[in-house]
């Protein structure tokens, strides 16, 4: 069965939240599925977000809604969070910290690339 | 082969859905099979019957119908992406009770399974982001 | 496993240059075409569309290759996936 | 103050609709008149009545259109921005031959002239991008 | 009158266009109304632009009909241009080259300044 | 003559800064907020709504002050005019 990657580099917000809605319904028609956190995309992992302030659902809670649909390989590049000062120990979301290569490796291993 | 598209940018603010198009053309002419060409985020605002374009400015919804006409393609949105921004069937009008449907004719509102299964069945996925 | 960049956005050169293999192509295409002259000092492949860059009035010049969107269709199916950084 | 406010975003896509409707009540709060809201660029698709949001999201449009009535602020969208995005009053839809009309109650079509008497009227302008 | 000032800063296109639109209406209102181009909106000038190719309508020749709804005041940023390679000499609408002292008294001049 | 800068989005700080006069305020709101880090390091006045921060997990510490919607309306008033960079 071909294997996707959601590749996510946008912050959270509205459009995060309908991406993944689709890596969900991935999980649901058993699509074997990761979930590569790069560039502005590690932001939807950061810790101490309340999105309820801004009147959003919440991005993180629902990234956290994926390991029951079977969607249960995340993966954060490490060089994008610490750009942005996340810490890895406080994170939202539970996901793998990769370096460059990991990175390299994903993209390739996966025969769709979706991006956000 | 057959490739599957995602397009996932509005008509005026991004070029996603002209690309999409001139890409899906170049394919069809190399031999290439569009299977189907889905619409998510502002992708879904392509889908909206009445959209008026001046007649000095070029129709991309029009000429996507025309092409997946031509060539087989399935033109398909997303239907929680469409119900959020005003975009609905007649069904959706009458359970709603919205006064009237504007979804756009060679168009068809389909859940996210479709666009999985696009990904599954197609050789390539193409991404056109917003 | 070969990958295809396709670049739809300026900013998206350098975003996708970190993650380039030695096999990959990388395709400016839209507003990508932008990253034309910046494009030109990397060692990866870097092919741009020609209409697209003539509409914006960006000059293509060489190493990046000006191409059509024929060549985007073969880029795509020659490579074992495409990547999109817009 | 007379405040006039233009927003260019989304309502998805962007956070300006929300972010201009927040400044709005903090505005009234504080004594000061919002003159009018235009809506322009993709931030016309705000004006879509056929927009169903699930239950568990929070309506934009809705909430722009209980303040705005609250506080007697022209609610306007531009005459061609929303054309071509197909946002449409009777009007628009009979000359048209569109069968059928969406524009959200509360919600006037207008032409950019009322913009630019926003601009020339109101103490202040704020601008609200994608 | 309120004057405004319309600051440029996307690259062309159907938003772009609409831009335009409202400042073809400040003139017809007879609103002092000038234009900055800054950052990417300097892509807007860029010579040599055929827009037909990808099906658009050209945003330059639609700047150029600014002038005669008397909008004639089009200033664009000489940092901006440098930096994409635009040459001053070769730009597909007449507008006069500022530095960043002349940006920031712009900006300062107009009652409104409205961006893109 | 005074402004007031409204930053939507994190791009638009650096875009902004360049064009900063001492009587100047700068806001970040929205997406605009994720500048907060780095705009600790300028010497213009940066404020930054406090809900848009916590939103998004954004810590705003000094000199970068937390302020609600109603400083916003203030600072737009107070200055002569508003300019957003998005």
């Amino acid at each position: 069965m071909r294997s996707v990657l959601y590749l996510v580099r946008k912050p959270p917000g509205p459009l995060a939240n309908e991406m993944i809605d689709m890596m969900l319904v991935s999980g649901v028609f058993e699509q074997p599925a990761r979930v590569l956190f790069l560039d502005d995309g590690v932001r939807q992992l950061a810790g101490g977000q309340d999105a309820s302030l801004v009147d959003r659902k919440d991005t993180a809670k629902a990234m956290n809604a994926l390991p029951a649909y079977d969607v249960d390989e995340l993966f954060a590049h490490a060089g994008s969070l610490a750009e942005r000062a996340i810490d890895p120990d406080d994170m939202a979301v539970k996901a793998r910290i990769v370096e460059d290569d990991e990175v390299a490796a994903l993209l390739r291993a996966a025969d769709v690339v979706v991006t956000d | 082969m057959r490739i599957t598209l995602l397009i996932q940018g509005a008509p005026y603010a991004s070029d996603a859905p002209r690309s999409a198009l001139r890409f899906a053309r170049a394919a069809v002419r190399s031999g290439h099979r569009i299977h189907r060409a889905f619409f998510y985020n502002d992708g879904v605002y392509i889908a909206n019957a009445f959209a008026t374009p001046p007649r000095d400015e070029t129709d991309v919804a029009a000429q996507w119908v025309d092409f997946a006409r031509s060539h087989d393609v399935d033109l398909t949105v997303c239907v929680a992406a469409s119900l959020r921004r005003g975009i609905v069937d007649d069904g959706e009008a009458e359970q709603y009770e919205l006064g009237g449907a504007n979804l756009r004719d060679g168009f068809e509102i389909v859940g996210l399974g479709q666009m999985v299964e696009g990904m599954l069945e197609g050789d390539r996925t193409v991404t056109f982001g917003a | 496993m070969s990958l295809v960049h396709l670049v739809g956005r300026e900013s998206g050169l350098d975003a996708c240059l970190r993650h380039v293999g030695p096999d990959d192509a990388v395709l400016l295409f839209a507003d990508g075409v932008y990253a034309a002259s910046r494009a030109r000092t990397t060692t990866a492949t870097v092919l741009a569309i020609e209409d697209d860059a003539n509409a914006r009035g960006v000059r293509v010049e060489s190493p990046v290759v000006a191409v059509g969107y024929d060549r985007f269709v073969d880029l795509v199916v020659s490579h074992d996936a495409s990547v999109t950084w817009t």
